[in-house]
């Protein structure tokens, strides 16, 4: 996939412009800058959520506009909001997930218990502490087949037992041909061999 | 007063003394109630006026009255709830409301029943009769209110301020056959200096308003323990007390 | 299927917050009590109001029920998400739908008879009034689903979605009151019936995909 | 005794319908309340009793693990 | 002074959420003309609900804008943090409760003479209307606001606070329309009036009590 | 201030019990502890805004209930959420808490400039990027004069340079005498002479 002359504008305040960048299969492209400097809404463009405003993105040499059933079907995007309901549990939360997504049950409980949340998977989503949740949204990196991963700051309100597994799987899934494109401000701690680094300008 | 009180205020304490106290009243309020309600239906002469239906009175009046009995009850213990923070009572807001609700289905649907016969329809929009209609929406607001959270201590101490607000809806009941012109009856017995009613009649049914009176305490005792016991379910004495 | 695993989410939903259902039902009654309060209890007067004040209580009940509609799943970004991934937002929508419609319009169903008690409605009107609210309530809900998916990203709440729902339910207000005046006169009203049945499939047919579509503005 | 026969009981001047109606609705709403009342007591001591087997359970797993 | 800044902050954001005082208004003539729709347009049986429905109608309006009185602030930790900061709860609550009645309750005083003219009310009916009116919104905003704070954390929306809300505001529906009544018939109204003044006081005494002490206890 | 043999249950698991803990002006407290472990009700317990299922605080000696005001007037507690209104700019929030702790007006737009958050004063705060946002809530531990500071993971969201800000003002805040508890899944990268850490173990 890649996207060509991409811009931004938002305010009125151009946040990136003639941006381009490539990602292939195996590939770790992490996006870095300053507070405000337009990660998350790159990302959101990436994700097709946002529209740019200028440039084209294609996937497979395809313009995105023909080929966005194929794309969005391949991809897996994690922002800053976790995507889970608060009044649903763990396990209901997951479930939901994978049906959404049109993947067949299977065994949530011990996704769970990986994941440190053993004992939780049957309490509301809302009275599970900061990281408890995040933990939860971010299992659906474990039950996604999607190739492309688009994960805004993954590793917020996570502990370090916790990063290194989520590090620990998203280098399994680019072992295994996935795609990843991340941004965080902590600095990771494994060994990506084919890591790539963007680095966006904060402009005023 | 508190000093007394607060014994009772320790949860063990008294899970085992309504433990005691229930068998006693659940037994006599049964007994008051069959005996009150069997004197006045069986035993009792026709009113003149109304015939046989007035015999509705011998739940009609104890419901009506413990309805709101019940309520003040509630309230009393989300006062002493509040103001002292004393968990218990918290936990005895949430075991009468449900109570009092269905005593206050039980005032409504007996007085529809009297109704109809007496004024020949099932409900008239009189003030009585809609501010009984409102205390039942306050004690299923009470419940609901409570249900609405998912931490029980919130729910709980929320759902006491709500009966606490609601008190003003008593004295709205209890005087709206005086304020509004209305349909239905005056104080007949609680008209203290002389009951206007026949002392054969009378009988009957103060035993069953104290069966009704009774009755309150006893399921509130019940509902209680039930309380106490899912509050402080990680406590070691519960532990012990349910025995693993 | 995709759709019944999202209808039992929302029907999981509805069960864990327990006294969501029962509230509606409970907002109906106390609206339609305050009428004879406000307007005086005389009978006559309140059976001749009734057909317009059912319906405005139903009205009102299933709004008010209908705004949270969308707003949690906004929030978490749950929307976001099903967005994202494109292909499930249809049965998301008509789960949402049908969920609603049964945690609020079927209750209003169920409650017809106690309705017409209060307000002293006769055989002949319960019955077009539980006609009506059998097409109506669907229809309603439809509406406000759209309100709510229109108003889900906004800043204001409930009145927005009121003010957006309401021009598009006077029609169902005329007919379905004439619908029951008209029973109440022993005439027929077959007629409204069925104007209240084309306006049901008509939202049927448009509605769920002007709802997605409202859902996808207002992510981006 | 004020009634002269059971059927006249029954029947209570005419107004049987209403008499028994509601004391019918007030018995049953009473006995229900009294019935779910401590069905609510011993259902939940039955389910603390089960947490806390599977508590200790866990606990047991958890030595032999170690 | 503190409560000023904190009225100023509610100011502000009225001013920037900038239809938020718009709407109640537009939601009050709907459900307004809604009765002439579903009641049947005879000025009479108009004029004899006129009462009844005005004051169910502004209920219904300031018990919509209500809903989100607090749950903004609650979301964001505005709430927590002034609880933990413990001295300002008061003049915010008195913030809040005097933003909600100058964005809701002044708009439908400034609103009468229109739905006089709606409704076909005479010069009496309209001086008791606006009386009525100017005591009973302010009731209206502290009931709304004690609502608002009671649900705060909870997981319902609306519906809840409109139950809680409703057994309460039901006097002053009662006293009010039956002031407007009195006026129809050329009688005095005095008596009601005082009624509500002595309601307003009442309320005006516990309920920032109240509403500090719940918002204290949701915030736990 | 001090607190003695708290415990804290949730959902009817036993957080902790039995903990006791002693902060003194000049000193930094670091709460560390998996996710889940209980940071977060900890904190919320010193803060005053939930009750101790057991045991009791005591400030300056005195147990925490008769020196309410005093405490509550001396702390500044800032949590998970931010605090801070979306619709109102950061300008507008910070007068707002100025105001709310009875503080003298004085030049937020230095602040907000030193914050980097120039040119952003009058935007409302949701059109802020997530860092920025945090930045906007963190500004009123420059405005405080409040002497504890309860801290929940504050560094989350922030880059690098917004995080090495924020530990020298802490710094400074020690050495004027203040005392902090912070809670952190980051490890702090400044020197802190009077650190003590408290580590909350994850009970099941
Ligand atoms: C749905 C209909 C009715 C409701 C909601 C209702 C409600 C009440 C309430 C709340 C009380 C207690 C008042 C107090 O203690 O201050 C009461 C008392 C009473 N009711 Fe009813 N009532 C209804 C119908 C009737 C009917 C039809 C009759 C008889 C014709 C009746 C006769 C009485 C009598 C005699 C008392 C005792 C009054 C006293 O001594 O204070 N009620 N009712
Ligand atoms: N919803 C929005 N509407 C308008 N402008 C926005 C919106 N969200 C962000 N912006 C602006 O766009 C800029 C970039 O925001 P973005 O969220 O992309 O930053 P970011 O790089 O993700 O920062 P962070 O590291 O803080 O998450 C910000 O400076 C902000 O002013
Ligand atoms: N509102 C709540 N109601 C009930 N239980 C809760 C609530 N919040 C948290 N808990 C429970 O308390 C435990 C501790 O939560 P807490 O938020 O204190 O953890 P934490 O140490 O701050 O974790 P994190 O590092 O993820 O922020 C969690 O395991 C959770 O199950
Ligand atoms: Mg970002
Ligand atoms: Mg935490």
């Amino acid at each position: 996939m890649q996207g060509q002359d991409l811009s931004c504008i938002r305010q009125d305040r151009v946040l990136f412009a003639q941006l381009s960048l490539q990602l292939h299969r195996g590939q770790l492209l992490q996006i870095q800058g300053k507070n405000g400097a337009g990660k998350s809404s790159l990302l959101r463009i990436l994700a097709g959520l946002a529209q740019p405003d200028d440039g084209l993105l294609y996937y497979k040499a395809k313009p995105l506009a023909h080929s966005l059933p194929a794309y969005c079907g391949n991809l897996c995007y994690i922002g800053h909001q976790s995507g889970i309901h608060e009044q649903l549990t763990a396990l209901e939360n997951l479930g939901f997930w994978r049906a959404a997504s049109g993947l067949n049950p299977a065994d949530d409980w011990a996704l769970l218990a990986q994941l440190g949340l053993a004992g939780l998977e049957d309490v509301p989503c809302r009275m599970l502490s900061a990281g408890q949740q995040r933990r939860v949204s971010l299992a659906r990196l474990w039950l996604t087949p999607a190739v492309i991963w688009i994960l805004d700051e993954p590793f917020t309100a996570l502990d370090q037992a916790a990063i290194g597994l989520l590090q620990q799987h998203m280098l399994d899934h680019l072992n295994n041909g996935g795609a990843i494109i991340l941004t965080t401000h902590q600095s990771l701690t494994l060994q990506f061999q084919s890591l790539v680094q963007l680095e966006l300008a904060y402009r005023w | 007063m508190f000093k007394w009180l607060d014994p009772y205020a320790k949860s063990e304490t008294l899970y085992h003394f309504c433990g005691k106290l229930l068998p006693y009243l659940m037994v006599s309020a049964l007994a008051l109630l069959l005996l009150g309600n069997i004197w006045g239906l069986a035993f009792t002469p026709a009113d003149y006026q109304q015939g046989d239906s007035y015999r509705i009175i011998h739940i009609h009046v104890p419901s009506a009255i413990m309805s709101m009995g019940a309520y003040a009850a509630m309230a009393s213990a989300a006062f002493v709830a509040l103001v002292w923070q004393i968990k218990v009572a918290h936990w005895a807001v949430l075991a009468i409301a449900p109570i009092g609700a269905i005593y206050t289905a039980i005032a409504l649907i007996t007085g529809m029943a009297w109704g109809k016969p007496m004024w020949g329809a099932w409900w008239v929009w009189d003030a009585r009769l809609t501010s009984e209609l409102i205390l039942l929406f306050l004690y299923l607001g009470v419940i609901a209110l409570n249900g609405a959270f998912s931490d029980r201590q919130v729910g709980a101490k929320v759902s006491s301020l709500l009966a606490l607000i609601g008190v003003i809806n008593l004295p709205i009941i209890h005087f709206s056959v005086e304020w509004w012109n209305t349909l239905h009856q005056g104080a007949t017995i609680t008209k203290f200096a002389k009951p206007s009613i026949d002392p054969s009649m009378l009988w009957p049914l103060l035993i069953s308003i104290l069966a009704f009176a009774v009755l309150l305490m006893a399921l509130t005792c019940l509902r209680l323990r039930t309380a106490i016991l899912v509050n402080e379910q990680h406590r070691p004495w519960v532990r012990k007390l349910v025995g693993g | 299927m995709v759709s019944l695993v999202f209808l039992q989410r929302e029907l999981r939903l509805l069960a864990r917050q327990k006294a969501d259902w029962l509230n509606p039902i409970l907002f109906f009654i106390i609206v339609l009590s305050l009428f004879p309060l406000g307007v005086g209890p005389e009978p006559n007067m309140l059976r001749i109001i009734a057909p317009g004040v059912i319906w405005i209580a139903a009205l009102l009940s299933v709004l008010l029920a209908a705004e949270r509609l969308f707003k949690d799943d906004y929030r978490n970004g749950v929307i976001e998400q099903l967005v994202a991934g494109r292909q499930s937002l249809l049965p998301f929508v008509l789960a949402k739908t049908f969920a609603n419609w049964l945690s609020t319009g079927l209750p209003l169903l169920v409650l017809s008879p106690v309705v017409a008690l209060l307000l002293g409605l006769g055989q002949a009107e319960l019955g077009a009034m539980a006609l009506t609210l059998l097409l109506g309530t669907p229809l309603l809900s439809l509406l406000s689903v759209l309100g709510s998916a229109l108003t889900m990203a906004a800043d204001k709440g409930g009145i927005l979605l009121a003010l957006l729902i309401l021009p598009l339910y006077i029609p169902l207000l005329i007919f379905a009151s004439s619908a029951i005046e008209a029973a109440s006169m022993g005439l027929g009203y077959q007629g409204q019936l069925a104007i209240l049945l084309a306006m049901l499939l008509l939202a049927l047919a448009l509605v769920p995909m002007a709802v997605t579509s409202a859902l996808r503005i207002n992510v981006s | 005794m004020h009634f002269q026969s059971f059927s006249e009981f029954l029947a209570m001047g005419g107004y049987g319908f209403f008499v028994w109606l509601s004391f019918g609705a007030t018995y049953l709403l009473l006995s229900g309340l009294i019935a779910a009342s401590v069905y609510q007591h011993k259902q939940f001591k039955q389910q603390l009793k089960a947490t806390i087997a599977r508590e200790q359970r866990v606990k047991q797993y958890q030595e032999q693990q170690v």
